[in-house]
């Protein structure tokens, strides 16, 4: 096991110390394959793939590093100043957050602040790489914000007996404008108008029906690949493979995206809710007569779940064949998705992050999932 | 001389060979060439014990590692000869192994992109008929077109202006600088060759391309004239010390002589030195074109990431992909045949500056044996 | 024959002439200083300089440089002014005078008259054509004035009438729309006429001739020089300005402020940038697994490339016999010295992942980057071996001492100052190459400082083949580029955790720019320290 | 300027400048401070002179306080080991010295009793007027047409090029005028005349070196420098190469630095002994040196018994 | 194996060898076939000798048919102009010409009657017995002590190495002995003795020379070849090492290469002339061959009219 810190790390302040795993129990060779069938692998566990799902599962993963005590108040626990939400409902468990995820999966409390059982960590790229990624099993989790099925290209039965869907949380995926757009006085488009800016049959604002706005559109897409992008295609151009001609660039992640549509005019751009600001301002879209607005407060809005770019965002885990009652888990991939399932979790690091928290019902379908590896009952904390 | 055939020629360098091992295995001790072939041996096991993906790879490789020991400290000079050897060879095969892997993993796509031309099919010719670019939506197609165009506007910007300036700045280092003066400007220039190629696409990215963009009024942000010019900066200092190496090749005597009839300064330069070291600077500008096909993650961070034509040809205000940063972008998610076009791209970019690295080498083979024969 | 172009040994004392031939450089050069003021918009266009608007003020100065050049070169031609010219400019001053012509010729006659593209070349070819005449056909001191001053009088006529004024554009009608503005096209016409008016003024600084070319030549080659310079300068500068704040966000000094290290000692200074990483409950965040991780994978690097490269230079030097076989392997290393490095990364990718546990790891961003140091090494090592004179070899040859001895105890020695020149400089390189980690190492983002990567402490024993195993090199990590790279594509998801997301970002920037300029500085530094040593010896 | 004003000058350069001179004297012997050369009269004017001239490469003295006059339309002179400052003098004659950043000049130097190190002096004039011929052949690697007319095209003697074609002023009538005559006076015309449009690289190293003689004719220098031009060459060039510096004696001022003894003795008509640290040690007829020379030193080195 | 002895091997050599030697005579004048100096008679023993020698550069035929008996405990000096051999034929001696791809050798040359050019010879062995001290001095850029200990170190015959010094084996106290004999042999221990340890580049030329030749002494050498080991240097350095060569001789063999025919002239016993064309001319004592030459152009040539 590793006993961490080369150079300067080390116990300095502000509690980023070096020790990371305690390695009970750890033969070397289960650290490579990254999996191991007697449940306390405390190996890193690595996380890849969507920019959506980036800042829910890198949240995540900073807390559960951090190992907050209980008398913190401020990420974990209660104190006289502050107490997280859901804490009731977890039953104020006198632990560490990450000791207290992971010793339901059997893990050894390690009592020490950033010392969490095993560490983690979250790599940013796009669906497409997360989903390859975990097929490929380069990495534990694959963060996802569209199926893998679409992602790439699989049956629902191929998905279904090579990986588990973990579903975290929602997206409303805007349509976002640049504040020069908006200033304009567009702030709604119909599902068609966005639809002919990306297929290249509206090239300039003032092509749009009662709009007085000469500039050129700045069609900003998504990496194709990318889970926005397919959710895009799939949900606003009706085909996974529908052509988008109109775009005039794409990029990476949705970060880019955000700072592209900042820094230039006319630029329209679709991404996900957590990436929206005052210069990146989403517009109400009309489908089909039902106008879909960013207020909260509207009657029909974009985190409504009948908004037809409302869309799960996923983090998925290999099911391995060495592993047949693991479920498709080892037991720190359980201990941290299970984390993200109740109302702490969906609180802090879901709507923290301006995206939908799941349903009750559904969190209870993804809790059971998960508890096949829990040495406890998950389900009623 | 007899006309010696270029078979001879072989057979007769393949038998000095022969002659040079045999005097090898003849001169030396026979428990030092034991040695010396299981070192070799075990080497050659563990290496395709790697190629296999064996586990035993572990196996020879310790035995080479104890064979290396004991030759090490029984017969040190046949050991340290195999064992350069050995390097040397290892160093051959890595460029052998770059061209197998890369060509290897490219098949596939051009079977798929194979076009009929008189009749016969001819592999990977789609890609290069067409400019239509497109993984997701039907038809599929991985044409290079879009990104080979990129790559020589891109290129063609960073000659224009790697060129120009690096050949001055290389006469000024090697011609005119006072000494004082080349002590601080020609680190200055190596130290340019350092900055790492991100930052200048960082740089890029959050200054130039948001300023061009405004400037020239174009939609959105991406040109090639700015990769141009950033990548253009970035092979200058490769285009500066070639050349300069190039210009102060010339003998000083050939020099002296022009200054010595009364010529200016300049008039030696223009006159005498640049000719004489015409070759060398264009291997030096030929580099630099290299270094600026080759250049990747400027290129990725500033351009527009969407494989396709600019409207018109000439427009360098707008900057779609280029064979690198096509490469950069994609490798993360794709699979299949959009994998193996990226493998492609990698292909044209290997050959094409491997080519031009021969071509600069050849120039500047011919240009010093002209002078040194010469003079 | 020597009296016939006998001209004097010993030039006058400065006259009025040579003032006024001075004083144009002098315009010229304020020009230039302006025109990249304006073209990095510290002069506004719009706005005014000296009480004049700054296009009109351009203006002016463009005539009056203009006007005097002509001035002077007609000057000379009648005879007030007493020169050396030659009997023509030459055809590279022709082209030189064409060039501006043309493009202005074609831009008058497709726009200004409206004759489309066709008219626009013919407009051009006539403009530039009647230049290049102007310029080749009469003696030297005219041809290389007259032209050039009527280019500067009718630019700086244009801006002074307002023709082109601070709003001027002109949309070049093309699909993917694009226009030249004022702001682009008046500091970028300003800046080349400055160099055209400079050169000409340098040329009549000198009294035409061979003299007054080389002082033209002279002019323009320094200032490219000056400007490289300057840019770098000015480049470093900018990232050590943007990135200084966020570098030293939360520094302390002072005694037991520090992290401990080696075991006991405590820094006097805290810098939480490079000493942490990113964390929940950090006060400050840092970037330290990432300079870690670059530390690592340049040592991996260099342990792989530098025995192999220098054992490969010590084969081709010493032992093989120069021929076909060393050609070879000299063309081979320059080409793998030339290849790309996303090339490399591809590499990597098809060869070395699947064969480490087919993931990214550091050994695998180890071994790219070994690939691309290993032609370096080559090649300056040999360039190295082949400069130490052949005298040491016969010295010791002629002791009786066999070869290897000879190469380990005299060549090896004498070279090394070029080996680790070299090896330094190319390990410069490869610290900041991004795109073959990209493709083979890649790891987190943001990455907390307790999963710095540590490779010592990372080897353990097992019971199977091949009994060591070390999961911190199969392992990915972060390094300086890499994690740039993803800063510029993310930076959401700091969160909380970082305040100021471009201040980290800039001082990522420059700690990646720190580290790898040390590397040259040393490198640079280590090979002038050799040759002064060398001198003195 | 007569040859007696110089003189006179040129004392008062040495009475200024006291320092240096106390300096030089204290760590001397006798022999060193001698200056019977000083003294050593010829007829006619003097060409060039030197006077005082120091040369530093760096901290190293190259040159220390060497004057000498130089007499018009004969050739002399300069031996002395090597190291000994030689090519050193000689390059200070047209300023070739400047293109060594090292190097320093102190001290005068006239032409036709111009100073030439005097700010404002023209180089290519100088160089034309003082023109140099080296110890390696160089010819540059063009035609032999195109060797000769160098100088003077550069000059704009005579013009050639594209546009001079154009323009119809390239007068090739004067060109192959002056390429003759330059290659007549170098006695090369008769050997290559028919392939002056070959390239200088393919003659042979003595023709190579009357070429580069014949390349710094062209221009019509006054005075012509050689440093050691027949070193490179074998017995038979040199004798060629010796005949053509007696000819050129007639015309031009000839300055020769030679490390063969006999050679000096041969063809030079004033020789000076240049010694090890730089200092020009006796000057005077070549016959008288060889025969009769002051010092030791000098004998010593003139028979050989070291050096 | 005596002296007549060899001779008679050489004779037999000669004709056995026939065409070669028919090839030789061909071309030839009568002058040049004059085989006066193959009879030179010495006292004492040969140490080396040369039958019937021809080198080859590629198709460059350097040396040709040289024969040549050196004797012990003498200097034997080398002289001709430039390019005639003298260097090829002193690296056949000790076949460091084996170091220049192109050289092939041809012929035999004998070191105390045991033939070098054959398999099996100990090329280390053979450089240990015959040492070489060359033109310009080539000092290792390490400490005088290192320079000198170097080859005895190598040889281990003085161990040293961090090995040796953890079995407690460097015997320190026998390198410094050596080093001091060397030194002392050389006659450069009293100028050095103070500063072994600094860097031997730091020394004066002369000095340096000096080292190359302490250097080649430590190896304990029966031969010492010199190849114009006083070219490069000034006349007190040249006059410190020619005093040195004489000092060696009563100990050493030693062969000088040189181009100074007074240098032969002051130090060597007998002096083979070589002129050009890789053909020895005459042998025999210096006295003899610098007073009264068989050849005439021997005598030109020592008399310095060419070369
Ligand atoms: N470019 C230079 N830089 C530094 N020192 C120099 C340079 N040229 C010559 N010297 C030094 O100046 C001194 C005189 O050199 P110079 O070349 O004038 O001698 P020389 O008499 O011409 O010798 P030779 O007969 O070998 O040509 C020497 O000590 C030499 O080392
Ligand atoms: N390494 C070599 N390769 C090819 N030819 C050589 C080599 N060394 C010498 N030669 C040729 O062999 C001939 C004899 O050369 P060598 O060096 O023995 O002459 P030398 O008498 O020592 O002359 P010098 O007095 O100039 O040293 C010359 O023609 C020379 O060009
Ligand atoms: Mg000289
Ligand atoms: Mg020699
Ligand atoms: O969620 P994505 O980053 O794949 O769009």
């Amino acid at each position: 096991g590793g006993q961490s810190g080369g150079g300067g790390s080390g116990g300095e302040s502000g509690g980023d110390s070096g020790a990371t795993a305690t390695d009970s129990g750890m033969d070397g060779e289960g650290s490579q394959s990254g999996s191991s069938s007697d449940g306390q692998n405390a190996s890193l566990l690595t996380a890849e793939g969507s920019s959506t799902v980036y800042p829910i599962s890198n949240t995540g993963s900073s807390y559960w590093n951090s190992n907050a005590p209980p008398s913190d108040g401020e990420y974990w626990g209660s104190n006289s100043e502050s107490t997280v939400p859901g804490w009731e409902q977890l039953g104020e468990p006198d632990m560490l957050i990450a000791d207290y995820f992971a010793s339901k999966f059997g893990f050894e409390p390690t009592e020490q602040r950033s010392s969490p059982p095993f560490p983690t960590t979250v790599g940013l790229s796009h669906s497409g790489t997360g989903c390859e990624a975990v097929t490929d099993g380069l990495v534990d989790i694959g963060n996802s914000s569209g199926p893998i099925t679409a992602e790439l290209d699989w049956s629902e039965e191929q998905a279904q007996s090579t990986v588990v869907d973990n579903v975290v949380g929602r997206d409303g995926q805007p349509v976002v404008v640049s504040s020069d757009v908006i200033d304009a006085g567009i702030t709604e488009l119909t599902g068609e108008q966005v639809r002919a800016i990306y297929q290249d049959e509206i090239t300039n604002w003032n092509q749009i029906e009662g709009v007085d706005y000469d500039q050129e559109i700045y069609a900003i897409g998504r990496a194709e690949g990318s889970g926005t992008d397919t959710a895009f295609r799939l949900n606003m151009l009706g085909d996974a493979n529908a052509s988008m001609s109109g775009v005039d660039t794409r990029f990476g992640q949705n970060q880019q995206v955000a700072q592209a549509v900042s820094q230039n005019e006319g630029a329209i751009a679709y991404m996900a809710l957590a990436f929206t600001s005052e210069s990146v301002v989403p517009v109400g879209i009309d489908f089909d007569g039902t106008l879909y607005e960013p207020d909260r407060d509207a009657e029909h809005t974009i985190f409504d779940s009948d908004y037809p770019l409302n869309r799960d965002l996923h983090m998925y885990t290999l099911i391995e064949e060495d592993n047949p009652d693991g479920g498709g888990y080892d037991a720190r991939e359980a201990a941290f998705i299970n984390m993200f399932l109740n109302e702490f979790g969906q609180t802090i690091f879901v709507e923290g992050n301006n995206y939908i928290p799941l349903p009750t019902s559904d969190l209870r379908s993804m809790k059971e999932q998960v508890s096949a590896l829990a040495t406890e009952d998950l389900v009623m904390p | 001389m007899e006309p010696v055939t270029r078979s001879e020629r072989l057979t007769a360098a393949a038998g000095k060979q022969v002659q040079c091992v045999r005097d090898f295995v003849h001169d030396t001790d026979p428990a030092a060439l034991v040695v010396v072939t299981v070192i070799a041996v075990s080497l050659l096991a563990a290496f395709v014990g790697f190629l296999a993906v064996s586990n035993l790879t572990i196996l020879p490789f310790a035995v080479f590692l104890a064979a290396t020991g004991y030759g090490w400290v029984r017969h040190q000079e046949e050991t340290a000869l195999v064992l350069t050897l050995t390097m040397t060879v290892s160093t051959l095969l890595i460029l052998g192994l770059i061209i197998v892997f890369i060509f290897r993993e490219s098949v596939p796509v051009l079977q798929y992109e194979s076009a009929t031309v008189f009749g016969v099919s001819v592999p990977g010719l789609r890609m290069f008929l067409q400019s239509n670019w497109d993984a997701v939506s039907p038809p599929i197609r991985y044409s290079m077109v879009p990104m080979i165009h990129g790559t020589v506007m891109v290129t063609v910007v960073a000659t224009a202006v790697a060129g120009p300036l690096g050949v001055a700045a290389a006469l000024f280092l090697s011609e005119i600088a006072p000494d004082v003066v080349r002590e601080f400007v020609k680190p200055g220039v190596e130290i340019l060759a350092g900055i790492p190629s991100i930052v200048y696409g960082f740089i890029g990215f959050t200054i130039l391309s948001p300023w061009a963009s405004d400037q020239f009024r174009t939609t959105g942000q991406g040109s090639y004239l700015f990769v141009g010019i950033v990548v253009g900066l970035m092979a200058l200092p490769t285009v500066v010390s070639v050349a300069e190496d190039a210009l102060s090749s010339v003998p000083e005597s050939m020099k002296s002589g022009s200054l010595a009839v009364g010529t200016t300064d300049w008039q030696t330069m223009t006159s005498i030195t640049l000719p004489a070291a015409f070759s060398g600077v264009s291997a030096a500008v030929l580099l630099g074109v290299g270094r600026a096909i080759g250049e990747t993650m400027a290129a990725t961070v500033m351009l527009r990431g969407v494989p396709r034509l600019t409207d018109p040809l000439v427009n360098v205000f707008y900057g779609q992909e280029t064979l690198t940063s096509l490469i950069a972008r994609n490798y993360g998610e794709a699979d299949g045949f959009q994998m193996d076009a990226l493998f492609v791209a990698g292909v044209i970019l290997f050959v094409t500056v491997l080519v031009i690295s021969i071509g600069a080498q050849y120039i500047e083979w011919r240009m010093r044996s002209k002078l040194g024969g010469g003079a | 024959m020597a009296g016939a172009t006998q001209s004097r040994l010993v030039e006058g004392d400065t006259t009025l002439t040579d003032a006024v031939a001075a004083v144009a450089v002098g315009l010229s050069a304020t020009l230039f200083v302006l025109a990249v003021a304006a073209m990095f918009e510290r002069v506004s266009l719009t706005g005014t300089l000296v009480g004049l608007p700054t296009v009109t003020l351009l203006g002016g100065l463009l005539v009056a440089l203009g006007g005097t050049v002509a001035a002077f070169g007609l000057g000379s031609w009648v005879g007030y002014v007493e020169t050396d010219p030659d009997a023509t400019a030459g055809l590279i001053a022709s082209f030189g005078a064409a060039v501006p012509w043309f493009v202005i010729g074609g831009g008058v006659a497709s726009q200004t008259f409206g004759l489309g593209t066709a008219g626009g070349v013919v407009g051009g070819i006539v403009a530039g054509g009647v230049a290049f005449a102007a310029t080749a056909v009469p003696r030297e001191d005219v041809g290389s004035t007259v032209p050039l001053g009527a280019l500067l009088a009718f630019v700086g006529a244009v801006f002074l009438t307002g023709t082109i004024g601070p709003d001027w554009l002109w949309d070049l009608g093309w699909e993917q729309q694009a226009s030249i503005t004022a702001e682009f096209l008046v500091p970028v016409a300003t800046l080349f006429c400055a160099l055209y008016g400079g050169w000409a003024a340098a040329k009549a600084y000198g009294r035409f001739g061979a003299r007054g070319r080389h002082m033209g030549a002279y002019v323009l080659v320094y200032l490219n020089a000056l400007s490289i310079v300057a840019f770098l300068f000015i480049l470093i500068a900018f990232v050590v300005v943007r990135g200084l704040p966020g570098l030293l966000h939360g520094v302390r000094v002072g005694a037991g402020v520090g992290p401990q290290v080696f075991g006991s000692v405590q820094l006097p200074v805290y810098v939480p940038f490079v000493m942490n990483g990113v964390a929940l409950l950090n006060d400050f965040q840092g970037v330290l697994p990432a300079i870690v991780g670059t530390i690592w994978l340049v040592v991996g690097a260099v342990l792989f490339a530098v025995p192999l490269g220098v054992g490969a230079a010590i084969f081709l030097t010493e032992y093989a016999e120069r021929g076909r076989f060393t050609q070879a392997v000299e063309v081979a290393t320059n080409g793998l010295w030339s290849t790309p490095s996303i090339v490399f990364g591809l590499f990597g990718f098809a060869f070395l992942i699947p064969r480490f546990g087919n993931r990214k790891s550091l050994l695998a961003g180890m071994l790219t980057l070994g690939f691309m140091l290993l032609p370096l090494v080559l090649i300056t090592s040999r360039e190295a071996m082949l400069s130490v004179p052949d005298e040491y070899r016969d010295a010791s040859a002629a002791l009786g001492v066999k070869k290897w001895q000879t190469i380990r105890s005299v060549v090896l020695p004498a070279a090394l100052p070029g080996v680790i020149t070299g090896v330094i400089l190319g390990v410069g390189r490869i610290a900041g190459e991004t795109a073959p980690i990209l493709l083979t190492m890649a790891g987190g983002t943001f990455v907390p400082g307790g999963q710095t990567v540590d490779v010592i402490g990372g080897f353990e024993f097992t019971g199977s083949p091949p009994f060591v195993a070390n999961p911190e090199l199969l392992q990915a990590t972060s390094a300086l580029p890499y994690q740039l790279y993803a800063l510029i594509t993310a930076g959401v998801g700091l969160g909380s955790n970082v305040s100021d997301p471009d201040g980290f970002r800039w001082a990522t920037a420059l700690i990646l720019l720190l580290v790898v300029l040390s590397f040259y500085a040393i490198g640079i530094g280590a090979r002038y320290y050799f040759r002064q040593r060398l001198k003195h010896e | 300027m007569s040859n007696s004003q110089q003189t006179t000058s040129q004392h008062q350069t040495r009475t200024t400048d006291s320092d240096q001179s106390l300096e030089t004297t204290s760590g001397e012997t006798v022999e060193e401070t001698e200056e019977a050369w000083v003294e050593y009269d010829f007829q006619g004017d003097a060409k060039m002179v030197a006077e005082d001239l120091d040369v530093y490469y760096g901290d190293d003295h190259a040159l220390k306080g060497v004057s000498m006059e130089i007499p018009e339309e004969s050739v002399t002179a300069l031996v002395g080991p090597s190291g000994c400052g030689k090519s050193t003098y000689l390059r200070s004659l047209n300023r070739m010295n400047d293109r060594i950043d090292a190097a320093r000049v102190d001290g005068s130097v006239q032409l036709d009793g111009k100073e030439i190190y005097q700010d404002g002096i023209n180089l290519v004039e100088l160089r034309k007027r003082v023109g140099m011929v080296f110890q390696s052949p160089n010819p540059f690697p063009k035609s032999i047409r195109d060797n000769i007319a160098y100088g003077p095209r550069k000059h704009g003697d005579i013009e050639t090029g594209l546009l001079a074609r154009m323009l119809g002023r390239d007068d090739s009538e004067e060109e192959r005028e002056l390429v003759e005559r330059a290659l007549k006076q170098a006695a090369l015309w008769d050997e290559v005349q028919d392939r002056l449009d070959d390239n200088a690289l393919g003659l042979s190293g003595g023709q190579q070196q009357r070429l580069c003689i014949a390349r710094c004719l062209s221009v019509g220098p006054e005075v012509i420098l050689m440093d050691e031009p027949a070193s490179a060459l074998d017995p038979i060039a040199t004798a060629k190469i010796e005949d053509l510096i007696d000819s050129l004696a007639e015309e031009y001022t000839v300055v020769i630095v030679t490390h063969n003894m006999q050679q000096a003795a041969r063809i030079s008509d004033q020789t000076a002994v240049f010694l090890t640290g730089g200092k020009l040690v006796e000057y005077g007829d070549t016959d008288q040196i060889f025969e009769n020379p002051q010092s030791q030193r000098v004998e010593d080195y003139i028979t050989g018994k070291f050096g």
